[in-house]
């Protein structure tokens, strides 16, 4: 039995793959029939997962006796109202205790991690040798390059509209924030560039592996009939 | 000992920022600075009239996914409702067609509100919403590809995107490149501001979409927020100068001490 | 009573809460208990609330089928069938059985996967026509990724080996440097939205109501 | 104001530049090729780090990242595994995302050959989603019994010989957090390190806005993934999922290189 199974479902995951790789050539049939089924899929997969936390954080902890549970029970009920027209108020406080925990909870350790432990960071002795990079030579260049990046950097975000002697101050140092932070943008695009290529290399890994190629290449030749038919129905619409 | 130890300088640091926004909203209504040009927004209206010329409509959205109940992305979508609060008056004054596309569940509201707003200061009857608001879905991939369908029916002149913006970043810009649109785009999400920084024309970071929605609503609590931030910046940079200086001299790192009790 | 009970509760909740939380952060007051049943109160509800997102999206397509919307009610059928048998499934065989995780592993990961690894995909036309070195800035960014692309590549770390150290060089002064202001800068705005919502001053999160 | 040039947005420019990037990526696949490897000095810190573990360590092995992430991990997490048990130490998994369940379920099939000859519940343990992101990471810390009563499977965590005397952070000699959102690196550094100081390593794909945690906050910062992998995969001579890779990577820069540099001469030509 489950060996109908496995193969049926081999057969659909590449089924599905070939399908997502067709998009960005052309909107197609077999793409749409993928995406609607993904989207079912995906949504009664996250209501399962959430059923099975829920059983672990919230039904076992009443079975288990601590009765003070019951709070959070009532304010995720709550949470429903918003379909019924006029209770729909009452979904407010699950929403205020969501929002109250999560934004006490990251902001008290932000002014920590964020702020000061950043300008600790930064507070360097410009004379003294720098980072120990391997391979890098450790001069002192990089500290006070460190320090005026992350100066200028702060004040390319600085909104309010000064008048004189600061306005120069703060527009020249801008103009430098400005180029080390598209500097330190091209490093985030070249790490994400690489991150990515695994990404969809891993794709024909799993298509072009041996015992796939049958199915690929069927679904492939389905893919470029979709594409196609699709192409002359778009031109009589 | 009732403070804890290397938390005491966080609450220092903490209560001068709370007092500082509570005063500046206080003093709101009585006063408030003047907010820089950003070339984001003066770019707008060179915007509006490339789709006036060319005679092809706009397309707005304030991305997708996330809801205003979230604490980090309920900023960025009422910001992105802001400007476009000011780009449809534009828009219907310039006779220029609207398109936006829905993302969110809950801002529906909101943007019908502001549509109705535009049509009536012209003194025009108000048409149908659901040909100028598009709701696609909450789900990234099914609303980016509605979007970049949509832009290569539509052909728009100009694209401007303000809001939460996740993996979708590469498909939303690239589709206005492909369709030839002028695109502003602004997130605060810093992960893909990259890559609207190299593919886009114009480009809003982080906290400049607020200082945008700021600067078009007027709203005087948000321009006051945002001078707080900036003498909190002011506050960064002068103890960084200050140890910095204080390091060279004497050798003795105080304020990186002080900053760590 | 009712202004009461629907606008400033709620927004008088998120306040103690915050001050709470804070509170107990900063100071030896031994509410460590508390502090763990609200946080797990927390968890309980934001579990909760992903059954909306199933509700919302099943509405509108529920929708879309009564009104027979030309070319799209068929695809709306196909939505809500593999959502009742991913439920089913998920129900009758539980979370952590092989038969869920062959569903799982056959539908949302294939799909899930291909389409998150199309966006080097539609990157690379733009990359093509839209990069160009217009100012000083967009010159800084083009070589800064163009050093990467090789250093952080196996291409640089078989053949150009000077690369490597430039390339760590950019990673581990210029980029964190920069990051490292645009931290504090981010840091700054999300303690002051927090110090607003704790004052009741940002109203944004009370908003948003269900209009679909 | 000119309607941007034809040629730009011509419709077969994308089905050329797509088609050359597919084919880029069947080669490797089809003749595989592995360029030498160098060592760089993010694997090696992680390496000295997991080096100077104590005897049988406790380690908090996160999974954040969906099924298209799992070729950037699957390497990296093996080879630490093999070297952690290496040491005869203990790993105990959990997910702060959905779909970082199913990558735990995913690793136990791919992981097999190892976790078949260990014993569950004694030597690994998966403790299943806890949603809430940054807020249910803080109450998972501050003490798991809290927060969840039983594990994925079912069984009571107190049934569990592998978390007799673990309940919070301090707990645990390393975390490891495997993760591609920026947000929850952010939340980590914070509910770890600030709040505990336990020692902390992230792979995240986005690394680099983490580099200025790094090596205070953050004692090691793994990216670009799975470059690194494949490096620790050297390290402790284990080649596997991430060194195999090489070739496409090598291929998939080198294409992006080349679509920069045309991608501006042909702009020169076409005004020319």
């Amino acid at each position: 039995m489950t060996g109908i199974l496995e193969t049926t479902g081999i057969i659909a995951s590449i089924a599905f793959t070939v399908g997502a790789l067709t998009l960005p050539i052309k909107d197609n049939v077999y793409w749409k029939t993928c995406e609607h089924l993904y989207l079912g899929f995906a949504a009664g997969y996250s209501l399962i997962i959430a059923i099975n936390a829920l059983n672990s954080n919230l039904i076992k902890q009443l079975l288990t006796g601590n009765v003070i549970y019951t709070i959070p029970l009532i304010l995720g009920i709550m949470l429903y109202s918003r379909y019924i027209e006029r209770w729909q108020w009452l979904n407010r406080y699950p929403v205020a205790v969501i929002v109250g925990v999560g934004t006490a909870i990251s902001a008290r350790t932000i002014i920590d991690a964020m702020i000061i432990q950043q300008i600790r960071g930064a507070l360097l002795n410009p004379l003294a040798s720098g980072k120990d990079i391997v391979g890098s030579p450790k001069t002192p260049i990089n500290n006070i390059l460190t320090i005026i990046t992350v100066i200028t950097v702060v004040l390319y975000f600085v909104f309010w509209q000064m008048k004189g002697m600061d306005n120069i101050v703060i527009e020249k140092s801008r103009k430098f924030g400005i180029i080390m932070l598209m500097g330190s943008f091209g490093v985030l695009i070249g790490n994400s560039i690489h991150m990515r290529v695994s990404r969809l290399g891993d794709r024909f890994f799993y298509l072009l592996s041996p015992e796939n190629q049958l199915y690929t290449l069927i679904f492939t030749i389905i893919g470029v009939i979709s594409i196609v038919l699709s192409g002359r129905k778009s031109k009589e619409l | 000992m009732l403070l804890i130890e290397g938390r005491i300088t966080g609450l220092i640091l903490l209560i001068i920022m709370a007092f500082i926004s509570i005063y500046m909203a206080l003093i709101a209504e009585r006063w408030s600075p003047q907010i820089r040009q950003l070339a984001g927004i003066s770019v707008i209206p060179e915007l509006i009239g490339r789709c006036a010329e060319l005679g092809k409509p706009l397309h707005f959205t304030t991305g997708q996914g996330g809801s205003l109940a979230e604490t980090e992305v309920g900023p960025q979508i009422m910001a992105g409702l802001s400007v476009f609060n000011y780009v449809a008056r534009l828009c219907v004054k310039n006779g220029v067609k609207l398109i936006v596309s829905v993302g969110q569940t809950d801002t529906m509201g909101l943007l019908q509100e502001y549509v109705r707003d535009a049509y009536t200061a012209e003194g025009l009857p108000v048409p149908d919403m659901e040909e100028i608001l598009r709701f696609h879905s909450r789900n990234q991939f099914a609303f980016i590809s509605a979007v970049s369908g949509l832009m290569r029916r539509e052909l728009p002149a100009s694209n401007i995107v303000i809001g939460p913006i996740w993996a979708e970043s590469a498909q939303l810009v690239c589709s206005g490149l492909e369709v030839g649109a002028m695109q502003l785009i602004g997130t605060a999400r810093t992960s893909h501001i990259p890559f609207f920084a190299i593919l886009s024309d114009y480009v809003l970071m982080g906290e400049e979409i607020y200082a945008a929605g700021a600067q078009l609503s007027g709203d005087k609590q948000t321009t006051n927020t945002l001078a707080a931030q900036d003498v909190s910046k002011f506050i960064s940079i002068l103890l960084l100068i200050i140890g910095v200086v204080f390091f060279t001299m004497t050798g003795n790192n105080f304020i990186k001490n002080l900053l760590g009790m | 009573m009712s202004y009461f009970l629907r606008r400033t509760a709620p927004l008088w909740l998120t306040t103690i809460i915050s001050v709470y939380l804070f509170i107990n952060y900063y100071f030896n007051i031994g509410g460590l208990q508390i502090e763990q049943l609200l946080l797990s109160f927390a968890v309980v509800i934001t579990t909760a609330s992903l059954g909306l997102g199933l509700i919302n999206l099943s509405r509108s397509h529920i929708l879309r089928i009564q009104r027979m919307q030309k070319g799209q009610w068929y695809y709306s059928i196909i939505l809500l069938v593999s959502m009742i048998v991913t439920i089913v499934a998920g129900l009758f065989y539980g979370a952590d059985s092989s038969e869920f995780t062959l569903l799982y592993d056959s539908t949302v990961s294939p799909l899930g996967s291909t389409l998150m690894s199309l966006f080097i995909v539609w990157l690379a036309p733009g990359a093509f026509r839209a990069v160009r070195i217009k100012n000083v800035e967009s010159t800084a960014l083009i070589i800064t990724l163009m050093i990467i692309l090789i250093g952080g590549s196996p291409i640089g770390s078989a053949y150009l080996l000077d690369s490597l150290t430039i390339s760590s060089w950019l990673n581990s002064v210029l980029n964190a440097a920069a990051q490292r202001g645009l931290k504090i800068t981010i840091g700054i705005g999300l303690v002051i939205l927090g110090i607003r919502l704790l004052s009741g001053l940002e109203k944004t999160y009370l908003k948003g109501e269900i209009t679909e | 104001m000119s309607q941007r040039s034809k040629w730009f947005t011509q419709e077969y420019l994308n089905w050329i530049i797509i088609g050359l990037m597919y084919i880029t990526y069947i080669l490797p696949v089809l003749f595989p090729f592995s360029p030498p490897l160098t060592i760089g000095e993010k694997a090696t810190r992680f390496y000295n780090i997991v080096e100077s573990l104590p005897e049988e360590p406790y380690i908090l092995m996160a999974y954040d990242y969906s099924p298209v992430s799992y070729p950037l991990f699957q390497g990296l997490q093996e080879a630490f595994m093999k070297h952690i048990y290496s040491k005869n130490g203990r790993v105990i998994c959990v997910a702060f995302s959905a779909d970082g369940a199913m990558m735990y379920q995913k690793m136990e099939i791919t992981f097999g050959y190892v976790w078949n000859t260990k014993t569950y519940g004694e030597d690994y343990v998966f403790l299943g989603y806890i949603p809430g992101g940054e807020t249910g990471l803080a109450s998972f810390l501050s003490s798991i019994r809290s927060v969840i009563a039983t594990d994925f499977r079912g069984n009571l965590i107190d049934d569990l010989p592998i978390m007799k005397n673990i309940d919070t952070c301090t707990d645990f000699d390393l975390v490891i957090d495997c993760e591609t959102g920026t947000t929850l690196g952010d939340g980590f550094v914070r509910q770890v390190s600030t709040v505990y100081k336990t020692t902390l390593a992230i792979a995240c794909s986005g690394g680099a806005t983490l580099e200025p945690y790094y090596p205070d906050q953050l004692q090691a910062n793994l990216y670009p993934l799975p470059q690194v992998g494949a490096e620790y995969e050297t390290l402790i001579k284990e080649p596997g999922n991430a060194s195999a890779q090489l070739g496409v990577l090598f291929l998939g820069a080198l294409y992006f290189i080349l679509l920069f540099i045309f991608g501006n001469i042909a702009r020169i030509f076409k005004r020319g």
